[in-house]
């Protein structure tokens, strides 16, 4: 019953999905069980688009079947899910571009894997990102951009860590669009992902986690 | 030795542009820069001012293309495709641009939002032109919002009832709207012209334009205009039927949008930005039931009407390549952001000429060398055989001007 | 084969009757047989609106196929066709009122049981239906009209006719729309028809044949 | 209490209504009740009388046409005048009378009106024509907005024939060319000046409006309320009288059936949703739906029970579910098609019937539906008050019997009618049609 829903989720059946955790509400049992168990599914789906076996459609639907999930498991709860978390990561699109894709994807991916994401959102300004490094204490950062105007605002980003004393205690990994590594240079970034994929591999190396 | 005249100089890049195109050999490789924002950065004025002054904004872009000297040029109105007080007339919601949303030094940026609403499909194919006026307009300009209030446009048959919709149009708030409609398409007209001569300009100065119409493909229409991509791709898993016959229903309105623009302009070559059929954004699968059908079918139809499909391929589309050798040899410009070229040309060399690929890292933060050597394995490796146009991963908004002079000249120089 | 030409119209089979016409064009068959043919069922159609078996619909629709087939005779054809006709009969809706849809059902009607119509179209001022008696010489004219500002043009026409002396000489019925024996008796006409058929009953009791 | 019931107590407890005196608070409730008594097939008080005035207003008080939709004040006074002379049970306004100012700014083909194509003392008629041609079918399918938008309005209006030079408006749709085109357009039609005479017609007809809207408070306000609340029409009446015609719809029944079909289910939310809109804004819950295409004569039985009832039939459903009351006007002869139309719910419609026979209407759909007529135009016009009364005698005594009466001329007050007739019409329903 259990890896059913895991299974089923993973399997992007909505209905089915539903109405499992329909049932298993009805039945009485504990919401934390089922959100793990959904939670569990997620990691499947995130396994199979490192694989290529899903694509980007395939994380909106089954983000949207976990929404739903949660929704019906909420009023149930009693308390807090508390799930044990590999590190923290802020990312965000940097200043002066809107686009949210690519970064939606890495912070689903790294949610996925167990890392705590602080996501600012679009056009953050280089002092967002150095605000929230130092309220949660992260270790690394996340700049995504998807237009060539990203290459300074990444740049100007890194300067303002810099700047704040906060360079040689964080991380900085950059990607999206015609982000390469003669923009890693360009922007004094410490490394930058081709894909989501390369996004998690990175913040598995500098928090740990790797295998 | 005479000089040429213009106009021989004109037919001679047409030529050497049309001949890769044709898959042939020409004279030397055509070069065609995607410049669109950078005759401002190129003589030092605010992307702002591209949008609002339209007299700054065609000379910026005379004084480049003499510069950067390219066989085809990218049209100012092509990157600029109205103004920013066409745009403020209608309270445009859909686009930030420069000054308005975005930093006056930015390009403008589209809005990715849910434009329609899941369970809006039926109204769409039931009376498209309805959905456009009284939702979807209120929806994408602010200042039409009243039209929500409209009847419906059908009502104008029911006779002495339909008659009363006249006087709903006396409201003060659908009047202001139609006004705001009618002084955005003023305004819009002003810009269209002024564009429309620099393109003429710069024709009797020997250069042709690279397209004179541009369109998207039937999957993109419903992802970027109206559901959004996250809304398209949760379609596609919970009702395929409809937005499957909605694909169907755009794509004669796209194919006589692009015939229609080609008429007018007298430039056959359509742009087509391609955006959400790329590797990763769809399995294969998907791609193949929503993205492909609609966009061969386009590509044929524009090819059957003599025109040149210039699709761009953005991100990338190593894994469906061989879907492009449906299409009919020689009569197609592809031009390529991050696909790998290299092995691209082995694939689809004997289908559609390739455009592309420098990367607009090396023309922005790179130096003169890196533009040297990634521009020569382009021509070395792409452009054997010909069937190649040196062009870039992306638009040049904030290239650097002396790279961009290295790489034009040493394209000139080397793929001679 | 004529039989069946003048069944295939008479029930309205518009593809059917219209290939019949070309075989029998393309065997080289006198055109004005066809038309003949064809003026025959149109007669069977009349029949069958009186007997309300056909309506409105049917008239128009077996109106638009006669008008095909004309068309597709008439270039072979070296002579007019000519029909002997009972007489001449003058129509037209009244001075202010454009409806024609009464007035061209008793047009056709009267047209299929073999009279010559002079159909002078609508809103038409009682001068011209005086000129059109004096022009064609007909002894009967129906006044249509829809509206009830058509009872005051029914009475200033037969009243122009009366004034022309020709009152004597023709005989007037009127129809459509509200009209009835009261408006008759208002308008001075000799007669009121309720429908189509009743305007030919009329026509055929003055010109003879009745 | 239902649907129906709720909306005709909320009619007759007149709220919002700015009574002159305590009188006129009394007879506008008397009024309504009745009305809605008849309605619902109770008994009334008496048997109400609720015409439709056209131009019987106007020729009453002495003016043409012509100036009556020329002149909206001198108009007001006409109705005005005539409803309060007749104290019917309605106050019918100058609502038909339609502005000749808008006529001309829109130059509208499909009305000849006095002074354009009629004599100024003459009513205006409809001109029948092919608006839609008959392969235009798929056209009008495939995007019916931007059928009508470029290809209709062109046709019947002059002013708006620049429409055909704008590109579909479902172009704005593509990407930023579409917006463009649009706006490039929008720009041409301002220059090319159609946009002027466009707000003169719509400024207009707002006056016309306004002024209607006027009359209708004035006239509540002294007691009586308005009859006709919203108003649309049959799907098929819409496709034969606006776009294919008479002679093209009839035609379309044979040859191209299925698509008429289409057409008709195609409109029909429209219909509906134009009952519920104009209705939203009247205080009177019925719907005025004027009949045209399906009557006896006009189409065989077998074709009214599949092309013209069907569609007629939920759009009455349609508005009925809402708690409205639909109110056809019946013209011409549909006595072979009573037992057809009598398939509504109890006590939720008027059918006002013109010349079908009204008395075996009463045997065939008494018990279902409130009737309403049907006094003779031509005995109105051209009979006397003699004549008036006898018939309307019958009517009371036969269709009134038990309730469900209103009584009205067959077509309203014929414009042409004699005053004196309209007054023993009047007085004699007042006086013989109370129930006792």
């Amino acid at each position: 019953m259990a890896n059913d829903l895991a299974n089923t989720l993973a399997d992007l059946k909505e209905k089915e999905a539903l109405e499992m955790v329909r049932k298993r509400l009805d039945a009485g049992e504990d919401p934390l069980g089922i959100l793990d168990d959904a939670r569990r599914g997620m990691e499947i789906v995130g396994k199979r688009f490192e694989n290529s076996e899903y694509f980007i459609p395939d994380l909106v639907y089954s983000g949207e079947i976990l929404k739903d999930i949660t929704e019906m498991v909420k009023p149930k709860m009693t308390k807090d899910i508390e799930v044990k978390r590999l590190g923290k990561v802020v990312m965000g699109t940097v200043a002066g571009d809107i686009h949210d894709i690519g970064k939606d994807i890495v912070v689903f991916m790294l949610d996925v894997n167990g890392f705590e994401v602080y996501d600012l959102g679009v056009d953050v300004p280089a002092q967002e990102f150095v605000d929230k490094l130092r309220e949660t204490g992260s270790t690394v950062v996340g700049l995504s951009g998807f237009l060539t105007l990203a290459f300074d605002s990444m740049k100007t980003t890194v300067d303002a860590i810099k700047a704040a004393g906060l360079r040689d205690k964080v991380k900085v990994m950059i990607g999206g669009g015609q982000i390469d590594e003669a923009v890693q240079r360009h922007t004094g970034a410490d490394a930058y992902g081709v894909n989501a994929m390369a996004g998690v591999s990175l913040a598995k190396e500098w928090l740990g986690g790797a295998q | 030795m005479t000089e040429k005249s213009p106009q021989q100089l004109y037919d001679e890049r047409l030529k050497r542009v049309n001949d890769a195109i044709q898959l042939k050999v020409p004279d030397r490789v055509p070069f065609f820069p995607a410049t669109h924002l950078y005759a401002a950065k190129h003589v030092g004025m605010t992307f702002e001012e591209a949008f609002y002054d339209s007299q700054k904004w065609s000379e910026a872009n005379k004084r480049m293309i003499l510069d950067v000297d390219p066989d085809l040029f990218f049209s100012p109105g092509f990157a600029v495709f109205s103004s920013g007080q066409a745009f403020e007339a209608v309270d445009f919601k859909q686009i930030k641009w420069p000054g308005h949303g975005v930093s006056p030094d930015h390009t403008h940026q589209f809005v990715e939002g849910e434009y329609m609403m899941a369970d809006e499909y039926d109204a769409l194919l039931d009376d498209p032109s309805d959905y456009a006026v009284r939702t979807y307009m209120p929806r994408i300009y602010g200042t039409l919002q009243p039209f929500t209030m409209l009847p419906p446009l059908k009502a104008m048959l029911f006779g002495y009832a339909g008659v009363g919709m006249t006087a709903l149009l006396a409201m003060p708030d659908i009047a202001r709207a139609l006004e705001s409609l009618q002084k955005a398409g003023l305004e819009a007209a002003k810009w269209s012209g002024a564009m429309a001569a620099l393109d003429a300009e710069m024709a009797a100065l020997g250069y042709p334009s690279f397209a004179g119409a541009a369109v998207v493909v039937p999957f993109d229409l419903v992802s970027d205009m109206l559901r959004g991509m996250r809304g398209t791709m949760l379609d596609m898993y919970r009702q395929p039927d409809k937005l499957l016959a909605t694909l169907e229903r755009v794509l004669p309105m796209l194919i006589g949008m692009a015939v229609s623009g080609s008429t007018m302009s007298g430039n056959p070559r359509v742009f087509i930005a391609l955006h959400r059929g790329a590797d990763g954004f769809m399995s294969l699968k998907q791609f193949e039931t929503f993205y492909w059908p609609g966009m061969k079918a386009l590509i044929l139809a524009l090819i059957d009407a003599g025109l040149t499909p210039c699709p761009f391929f953005e991100g990338c589309y190593d894994q469906r390549l061989e879907y492009l050798n449906e299409l009919p040899k020689g009569k197609i410009l592809g031009m390529f952001d991050s696909t790998d070229v290299f092995r691209a040309k082995g694939i689809i060399g004997d289908t559609m000429c390739i455009c592309g690929n420098m990367p607009m890292s090396l023309l922005q933060t790179g130096t003169p060398d890196e533009v040297k050597d990634y521009a020569r394995k382009l021509i070395d490796v792409v452009g054997k055989g010909g069937g190649f146009i040196m062009g870039c991963r992306g638009v040049m908004d904030e290239c650097d001007p002396k790279l961009v002079k290295v790489w034009a000249d040493f394209t000139r120089e080397y793929g001679g | 084969m004529a039989d069946d030409l003048v069944t295939t119209l008479a029930d309205l089979k518009e593809k059917e009757a219209l290939g019949i016409v070309q075989k029998r064009l393309d065997a080289g068959e006198d055109p004005l047989a066809i038309l003949d043919d064809a003026r025959r069922a149109m007669e069977t159609v009349g029949k069958r609106f009186e007997n309300s078996e056909y309506f409105i619909p049917d008239l128009v629709y077996s109106g638009e196929i006669l008008k095909e087939i004309t068309d597709l005779v008439k270039p072979k054809m070296t002579k007019d066709v000519e029909v002997k006709r009972l007489g001449k009969v003058i129509i037209g809706t009244v001075s202010g009122d454009i409806h024609d849809i009464g007035k061209n059902i008793v047009t056709f009607m009267l047209d299929v049981n073999g009279f010559e119509v002079y159909d002078l179209g609508v809103d038409v001022p009682p001068q011209q239906f005086v000129d059109k008696v004096k022009e064609t010489d007909s002894s009967v004219v129906g006044l249509s009209g829809f509206l009830t500002l058509a009872f005051d043009s029914m009475k200033e026409t037969v009243e122009a006719i009366g004034a022309a002396g020709l009152r004597d000489k023709v005989k007037v019925m009127i129809g459509g729309g509200q009209m009835n024996e009261d408006i008759r008796k208002y308008t001075g006409a000799d007669a009121y028809g309720a429908n189509a058929m009743a305007g030919v009953s009329l026509a055929k009791k003055w010109i003879g044949d009745g | 209490m239902d649907k129906t019931e709720e909306k005709l107590e909320q009619w007759c407890s007149a709220q919002g209504i700015q009574f002159k005196d305590a009188a006129a608070e009394e007879a506008y409730k008397k009024r309504t009740r009745r009305l809605a008594d008849a309605i619902q097939l109770k008994v009334p008080d008496r048997v109400p009388i609720a015409p439709l005035v056209t131009f019987f207003a106007p020729n009453y008080v002495g003016l043409t046409p012509e100036e009556a939709m020329y002149d909206l004040d001198k108009a007001y006074a006409a109705y005005k005048q005539t409803a309060l002379d007749f104290e019917w049970d309605t106050a019918f306004s100058h609502l038909i009378a339609f502005p000749g100012q808008w006529l001309e700014a829109f130059d509208y083909k499909q009305l000849k009106w006095p002074g354009h194509g009629v004599p100024s003392n003459r009513t205006y008629q409809f001109i029948e024509g092919e608006y839609m041609k008959a392969d235009e079918y798929d056209a009008f399918f495939a995007d019916p907005s931007d059928f009508l938008m470029r290809t209709y309005l062109p046709r019947i209006s002059g002013v708006l024939a620049p429409l055909q030079m704008l590109p579909p408006l479902r172009m704005v749709l593509p990407y930023y060319l579409g917006l463009m085109f649009m706006f490039g357009v929008a720009g041409a039609m301002g220059i090319a000046g159609a946009l002027e005479s466009v707000v003169k017609a719509i400024d207009a007809f707002a006056k016309h409006s306004a002024s209607t809207a006027a009359f209708g408070q004035e006239l509540a306000s002294l007691g009586f309320p308005a009859i006709f609340g919203g108003m649309t029409q049959a799907p098929f009446d819409t496709i034969g009288d606006s776009l294919r015609g008479t002679q093209g719809i009839m035609l379309d029944m044979y040859r191209q059936p299925d698509k008429l079909q289409k057409a008709l289910d195609l409109i029909l939310p429209d219909a509906i949703q134009m009952g519920l809109i104009s209705a939203s804004i009247s205080p009177s819950p019925t719907v005025f739906i004027p009949l045209h295409k399906g009557p006896m004569g006009f189409m065989s039985l077998e074709q009214f029970k599949t092309f013209y009832w069907p569609t007629l039939h939920k759009l009455m459903l349609a508005l009925i579910d809402q708690g409205l009351v639909p109110m056809p006007f019946i013209e011409a002869d549909y006595t072979d098609r009573l037992e057809i139309i009598s398939d509504i719910p109890k006590g939720k419609a008027i059918y006002w019937f013109e010349r079908s026979d009204i008395f075996k209407a009463k045997e065939v759909l008494g018990d279902r539906v409130c009737i309403k007529g049907n006094v003779p135009s031509a005995l109105l016009c051209t009979g006397t008050p003699d004549e008036v009364k006898a018939y309307c005698k019958k009517l009371i005594d036969v269709v009134g019997k038990g309730g469900g009466l209103i009584v009205d001329g067959d077509i309203g007050i014929a414009d042409e009618a004699k005053p004196e007739n309209v007054r023993a019409m009047t007085d004699f329903v007042k006086e013989y049609g109370v129930y006792r």
